[in-house]
């Protein structure tokens, strides 16, 4: 990693974007001690529509705060992907929510199920952004997994820390198993097979 | 009070029951529903449900009592019930928004 | 306050709150809107807990009436709006400017005109900010590009108001407003707290608009004794309205004087690396950050770029820029507008240098290859 | 296309995007499909209506149907609609408006527009809170409510909507919920016959920032709230103001004739023709 | 010197011009008796007092008196007043307007006041037009009468400023007239004592803009009209609405108990104490 | 109005009324206040039986809504304030640039800031009705210097508007609205009176917000078929409310487009002997007619002075003072403000020749002697 | 309704006469009095009456009953008058504003 | 008299200060066709105070429209004799109403008692402004007697014509005896003694 780092969460309106990146900048800000500046941007109309944030790390002060070519791009629908997916840097990574992110623009993604992951786990849709965290303190080495749960635990409403605490343990674990099949599928050079193992999240 | 013609009042005054046979027709469309539920919860026959994503489907047609209460309630103008002729319908609305505490003074 | 140091991410809109409330702000009076409505919200938060006031008002015309009121009655106070708020605030602000009472607006801009874009960033208010009421007039306004500087910028800015008894406006652009960046707040006790100066004579010598030497008269709190008359009229030293030539000129004069005189200290900039730059950025906000990193990969490509920053916007910082005549071959003046503070640097400039303007108005923000793009057009 | 829906279809604009910009179960769209039904009804021409708006969720209202539109300035949509009115007496002036944006920063137009009795129907959406915003309190936030500037509980007074029309000297006022809304657009339907200004207060809900703050649940449970909350003003009229604190009193709260603006008007430019020939 | 006038002159501004501004025989100077003599009977210290007022011939008042004065914006004095009451609360906070500058261009914020119920004064003088811009009709101009804008007849509707104010939301309300200056200091003596928002509509003359235009005679004969036709509001609730047409109901409108906002925010301020501290 | 030939002594305000008439306006709605009343009261009498309307609305910002609305509603309209008023019609003045709406306001300037000094003349808000609403935005504004000015500038004023679908700002001051001369109006056929272009396509075919050529769309009355959306959002060509970077960045090109593109056009100056000149007062309002005095008393002392008298005052008139770069030595801009114009003279002069201002804001006019003076200081 | 303390209430219950001889002392101050004639025109007794200028002036002090209304309707403060205790005064006021129809709530 | 002629009319507020300067500005601009300029200040406070208008008449179009050094200087109170005399043209002519102006400036001054002849001869002090028209009309030649009172009928309210054309000719005939002690005066070179004989206007 280089001095700088750009990450951008995109989504739609209610998959909690925003709430997203402010975790992932605390983590990497205030617990791992970088540089951090979040920012997001919202649609024209007030309500839904779709949702981006971006983190840039960086070792020194950070001048441009916004993300010109995403060294990570985590899209959590397949709006989201189609749109930011040309901004990203040609050497970074890209994540997608694969319960809604169905056509892929790169062979190479990283794709996990966050909200399948979440219903079915958890029964809870809303953890899905928190699984994405744990999955991206896996791929990433942005972040720490330490500052990482320090982080999430310190926003989360209080009596949810188990809870959350499991999402980001299911994060990584499906993390772990999605950079498997990637390196696989990288020494293959070829796109990945739909997996229907992913369905027993 | 009123002076203005209100010129829903004489198709209210028709009224009657039809035959138990004839079915609705339920529209429910789903790029314009934003499942927020209404629909459902206040139909007064029960006849419809919620699917696990919180969209509206129709359970039971039969006991639709064609009020048109789903449709008028709708945010989005995304159900609609084909009913028997409108007389008949708006004395049904009528009994039913009584029965929940509301003379309806407007018409 | 207790002692204690925070580290915070916060966006730059918590940090105007957080200098505000450490600035010494005890009143706001606010009116929703985006994007300045997390300022209004934090004030609503946090001031009652430190014996402060917060209330939302039926408008934002009302609300700058009240934090003029507070104001008079001893209270440093402040309010927050965008552009449609702020064109709303120009009659009363002009009676702020007039009756000479200390306030702090912050302006966090949005996409203009009218309504607009409102969730967009822009910098289309400068000009408003200096020109936005009627009739001639004096003010100040800051800037900030940083959550650091919309902590820093709002405690200069009640300092600057104290100090010299004037409205002061901090213009920052939603990006910066709505940005976390990470700050270290340990209520420092070396951070200057400006008071207004309060009368030393007894009520019956007090004179509230006597032209002192500095030109700010002393200003005393409704309820200690003081008793004098405060109009939005042309007033005398008094207080009450007057005609008179041999007092409207002199009034006046004090009114531009007791700026102009200090201008040099109310101008704030930062010098980037300017000393042996033949090509000058001048910016603020976030184009500021902006130019910052062109500058860099200009130097990378070992053009002598350089960024005066500004924090100051109003007065012109003319002597800041006038340094840097003799060495500048060519300004760039990037701004999310169609040109605003560029007409001063142009104006300032004289011919002398080249003025080269960098304008983007379509709600996005200016990118550091715009403006290296600039620099090597003209290199 | 079944009938209803035909109906509305024949309202909506075919070249805006669907569905519209508000939350899931939002009270407007309610008081789209109401207000629709009752310009259908009165049978006004497309051509000859205007829907005026300010600003705020309820104000994105008349972007949908396919009227003059007219979205204007946060508070000061009925003084845009006066000049339309008063310059073509012959167009249908409805104006719509959120509780903020008609009793806050939008208060005085309000009630002069109501005391000059300018032939128009102002419908206002009243969901207690600023919501496009973000939940901030508005002046018909009640006391003891939170919202996200008044999160230790509310401490003022709200306005009664239609108690501050009727003092202002409104010719028609009446109050309906969208819960209710068939009643609401036979009120609206009266109100736009009514020659002069008339008001329509609906009540609704803003369950995505008032519901949340205060904890009352979903569109559906706020709407059940309406449901029970409703008293027509023939029944309230005879119950003590103490039993009504909490209530919402609906129907036609007033409706008697006045002197309209613009027909009084004409007769000035008849009295001002005859002393310039003299 | 005999002792009302001894009273007058301890109030009075020693170093500003005297005779005033206003007109000869002008009801702005009856009023301002009133008050200092209703100021003077609560024993308030001149050192608490805040005077503030907008723009307009009534608001001219304060400058003549040696309070704290605050001349503000037209129609805005409350704005600031809000301002000085609540950043210190110990203040005793009066505002004086017209009736344009109350309820024209400044209607918002009296409605508004009322409603927050913050605890201050407010005196209206009113005097059925813009004085001080040359008797142009103002929101309290009766239909029919003329204005230097309605030279053909006016053809609004009258605000009734106090039953505004009670619509509003205001704990105290009374109506006198300059006719009645002792019972006029009365009704300001009880506005001034009361805990909350009070006010008190001060009915006036202005012979010189609305008088001359309307034929209605010298600053005596416009007093002569107030003394004939001011009613009590206790025969005045006895009496059919025809019969007031044209009167003016004099006294107490309303005088009640309600939640008084700095006391509201006191709790404010400790509820969000214990909430810090957790 | 019937045909006749009226010999009359008005006030500058009262031309005003009768340009406006002229122009075809037939909606007035306003808000008194000195020293722009006998402008309402005017409108008052006069309007109705021409069939207009006149309304007092409770404000200025009412005012200003209203003759937006009933421009929309096909009929021309106008307002007129000074100072205090103008401020609050800040917002909804930008509302009419969004939306494109023609209409008319008119201050009659008196001294400044706040209420300031109502009955006295000042050109203060100069830089106000350029830059008083917020967000960038394109605006014209006129000024007069005689009561046949005041009926001719107020007549090309709704031309403008109506041309370019902008509010048109005429801004004259407390001396030319209250001062009385000879006026002769004769309803002459040969005034050129511009009507908005109104669509000639069918409604199925118009399109609102159409970038068109001349880049100002034809524009459909209320009630005539034509139905469309109108917002102070940033809009598409449809007028629905966007966020796209593809249609608010030409949307906001076009906006300043249709102005600067008939800049020329819309430069509306008078030269005074200013071929020769190799000292130019640059002058507007009742300044301009000291200006011409003064001029006239140095040529008879020899001295080759010129007057170029503004009647645009935005966008400035660069075209026109730029032919006179060449051959000027010095620039005189004697203003009631503390430098206003001057700004944009030095701006434009790039250094070349000398600017020099003369600044008065004591309530007084600036007299010729005074301007003699420094014409004599520089030659 | 009300419950604040009026503190002149006290006050206005001390009546009764006094001796006819006792004259008041009435001053007008020229250098404020506008001449607008409200003090002639409302004394109760007629005492004023106003010079050809307008200005007042006393025409029969023996008629005075120092009922103040003069000096407190004067809207210049320009006319004093010198009277006997409060007391007597204030009762004399309340009668007389009371025949002109007014029920003094306030006192 | 050149080609600018300047006119300075002054005295209190209920004087009719203003409509005689638009009178006189119609006598000269409408009936005797020449180029006038009018204006006039207001005093700081709207109601009462002193008042002031001003006609500058020339041949040619007007430019500056204030007086810079009156040729005429009206004045109807003796504060504004004092306060505009010094800004006289020192060839110019002071005209003031004795009634109020008993410390005269200058001896050179034509007295004459406008508002005590309106009150005795008129019993109406309203018409001294009319009275002291008659008088300019007849002490200068910037206008004419016949444009005068054309100007002054055209202005006044129905069914006071009359009043008024006397009031002009008192005023003439008032200007005709003051002329006759000026002229005397004048031959003298010493100041008018206090004339008893205006008493019996
Ligand atoms: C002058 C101005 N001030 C503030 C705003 C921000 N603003 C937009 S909508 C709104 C309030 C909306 O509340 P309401 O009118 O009740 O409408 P709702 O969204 O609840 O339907 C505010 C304060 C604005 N657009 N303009
Ligand atoms: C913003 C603004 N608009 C208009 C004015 C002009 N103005 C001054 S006083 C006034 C009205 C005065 O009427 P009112 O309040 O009834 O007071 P009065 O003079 O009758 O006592 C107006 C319109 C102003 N000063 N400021
Ligand atoms: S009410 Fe309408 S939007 Fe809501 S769930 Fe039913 S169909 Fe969908
Ligand atoms: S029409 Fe009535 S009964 Fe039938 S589904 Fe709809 S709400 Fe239920
Ligand atoms: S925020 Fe509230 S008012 Fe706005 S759309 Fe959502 S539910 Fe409706
Ligand atoms: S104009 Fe009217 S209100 Fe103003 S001072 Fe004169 S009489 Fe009084
Ligand atoms: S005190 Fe009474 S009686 Fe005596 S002069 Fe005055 S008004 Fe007349
Ligand atoms: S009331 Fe006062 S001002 Fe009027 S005449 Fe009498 S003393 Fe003079
Ligand atoms: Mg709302
Ligand atoms: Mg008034």
């Amino acid at each position: 990693m280089g001095s700088r780092y750009e990450i951008r969460l995109s989504g739609s309106g209610g998959q909690g974007i925003i709430l997203m990146a402010i975790i992932l900048a605390e983590a990497i800000g205030i617990y791992d001690g970088k540089c951090v500046a979040q920012t997001q941007s919202y649609g024209p109309e007030a309500r839904g529509g779709s949702s981006k944030a971006e983190v840039v790390v960086s070792d020194l002060e950070i001048d441009y705060p916004k993300a010109v070519k995403p060294d990570l791009l985590l899209a959590m629908n397949q709006k989201s992907c189609n749109e930011y997916f040309r901004d990203l840097n040609p050497g970074g990574m890209l994540i997608v929510d694969s319960t809604f992110v169905t056509q892929l623009p790169t062979p190479k993604a990283f794709q996990i199920p966050f909200t399948r992951i979440a219903r079915e786990k958890f029964q809870r849709e809303v953890v899905a952004n928190i699984i994405a965290l744990g999955a991206i303190s896996h791929l990433t080495e942005v972040v720490s997994a330490k500052a990482m749960e320090k982080a999430v635990l310190a926003r989360v409403p209080k009596g949810t820390e188990q809870l959350n605490r499991n999402a980001l343990k299911a994060g990584i674990q499906a993390a772990r198993k999605a950079k498997k099949q990637w390196l696989h599928a990288q020494a293959k050079e070829s796109p990945l097979p739909p997996d229907e193992d992913q369905e027993e999240y | 009070m009123e002076k203005e013609k209100s010129p829903s009042k004489g198709a209210a005054s028709a009224g009657g029951g039809e035959p138990k046979a004839e079915l609705a027709k339920i529209d429910i469309f789903r790029a314009w529903c934003k499942a927020c539920g209404i629909c459902a919860a206040f139909c007064p026959t029960k006849v419809l449900a919620r699917d696990e994503g919180g969209y509206p489907y129709v359970q039971d047609l039969e006991k639709c009592i064609k009020c048109g209460l789903c449709e008028i309630r709708c945010p989005d103008f995304a159900i609609t019930v084909e009913t028997i002729g409108k007389g008949k319908r708006r004395a049904r609305e009528k009994r039913e928004e009584t029965t929940q505490g509301i003379a309806d003074s407007g018409q | 306050m207790k002692k204690q140091r925070k580290v915070l991410l916060i966006q730059g809109n918590e940090a105007v709150v957080e200098g505000a409330l450490r600035a010494g702000c005890r009143f706001f009076a606010g009116y929703p809107i985006t994007p300045a409505t997390e300022i209004s919200e934090g004030m609503s938060v946090k001031l009652p807990a430190l014996g402060g006031t917060y209330i939302q008002m039926e408008d934002e015309i009302a609300s700058m009436g009240a934090i003029i009121g507070a104001s008079l009655a001893g209270v440093k106070s402040m309010t927050a709006t965008s552009g449609p708020g702020f064109s709303l605030m120009q009659e009363n602000l002009g009676y702020a400017v007039m009756a000479e009472v200390p306030c702090v607006v912050v302006n966090v801009m949005r996409g203009g005109p009218s309504t607009g874009l409102p969730t967009f960033p822009s910098q289309g208010d400068v000009m408003q900010a200096r020109w936005g009421t009627h009739g001639d007039h004096p003010i100040i306004v800051l800037s900030a590009s940083t959550v650091r500087e919309c902590y820093d910028h709002t405690i200069a800015a009640f300092n600057l108001s104290e100090r010299f008894r004037i409205p002061v406006i901090l213009l920052i652009d939603e990006v910066v407003g709505h940005m976390r960046e990470k700050v270290i707040l340990d209520d420092e006790d070396h951070v200057e707290i400006i008071n207004r100066t309060r009368p030393s004579v007894p009520p019956e010598w007090y004179i509230p608009y006597e032209d002192t030497p500095m030109g700010v008269p002393p200003m005393a709190d409704f309820g200690t004794g003081y008793r004098y008359n405060i109009t939005g009229l042309t007033h005398d030293v008094r207080g009450f309205p007057t005609a008179r030539i041999d007092e409207i000129g002199p009034f006046n004069e004090r009114m531009i004087r007791k700026i102009s005189k200090y201008r040099a200290e109310i101008s704030l900039t930062e010098h980037f690396l300017t000393e042996d730059a033949e090509i000058t950025i001048i910016a603020y906000g976030c184009v500021a950050r902006s130019a910052k990193r062109a500058v860099l990969q200009a130097r990378e490509q070992g053009i002598p770029a350089g960024l005066l920053k500004l924090t100051t916007l109003w007065p012109f910082v003319r002597g800041e820029m006038e340094k840097l005549l003799p060495s500048t071959r060519v300004f760039i003046v990037p701004e999310m507008n169609m040109g605003q503070i560029s007409r001063e640097v142009k104006r300032v400039n004289r011919g002398i240098a080249r003025v080269v303007t960098l304008n983007k108005v379509d709600g996005t923000i200016i990118m550091p290859q715009e403006i290296l793009q600039k620099i090597k057009e003209v290199a | 296309m079944p009938e209803v829906t035909k109906l509305i279809h024949k309202y909506l604009r075919h070249d805006k995007k669907f569905p519209h910009v508000w939350c899931p179960g939002c009270g407007i769209g309610i008081l789209l499909g109401a207000l629709i039904r009752a310009i259908d009804r009165v049978g006004y021409d497309k051509n000859e209506i205007v829907l005026v708006s300010g600003i705020g969720c309820s104000s994105r209202l008349p972007v949908y149907v396919d009227f003059h539109t007219l979205h204007t300035t946060h508070g000061r949509a009925l003084t845009f609609a006066t000049g339309v009115k008063l310059a073509n007496p012959k167009l249908k002036v409805i104006v719509v408006m959120g509780d903020g944006d008609a009793m806050a920063i939008g208060g005085n137009h309000f009630i002069h527009a109501a005391r000059r009795n300018i032939g128009m129907t102002t419908i206002i959406l009243n969901n207690n809170i600023y919501g496009m915003t973000g939940g901030q309190y508005s002046p018909t936030t009640p006391h003891g409510m939170k919202a996200s500037t008044a999160i230790y509980g509310h401490i003022e007074q709200a306005f009664k909507i239609s108690e501050m029309a009727v003092a202002a000297g409104a010719a028609f006022v009446a109050r309906g919920t969208v819960f209710h809304a068939k009643q609401l657009d036979g009120l609206i339907e009266q109100a736009l016959v009514k020659s002069g200004f008339s008001v329509v207060e609906a009540m609704a809900h803003c369950h995505t920032q008032y519901g949340r703050q205060n904890r009352l649940g979903s569109a559906v449970e706020m709407l059940e709230a309406q449901r029970d909350n409703a008293i027509p003003v023939e029944k309230a009229s005879k119950m003590a103001p103490e039993a009504l604190v909490g209530k919402i009193v609906t129907g036609v709260l007033v409706n008697k004739e006045l002197l309209v603006y613009e027909e009084e008007y004409e007769k000035v430019r008849e009295r001002a023709g005859l002393m310039m020939e003299k």
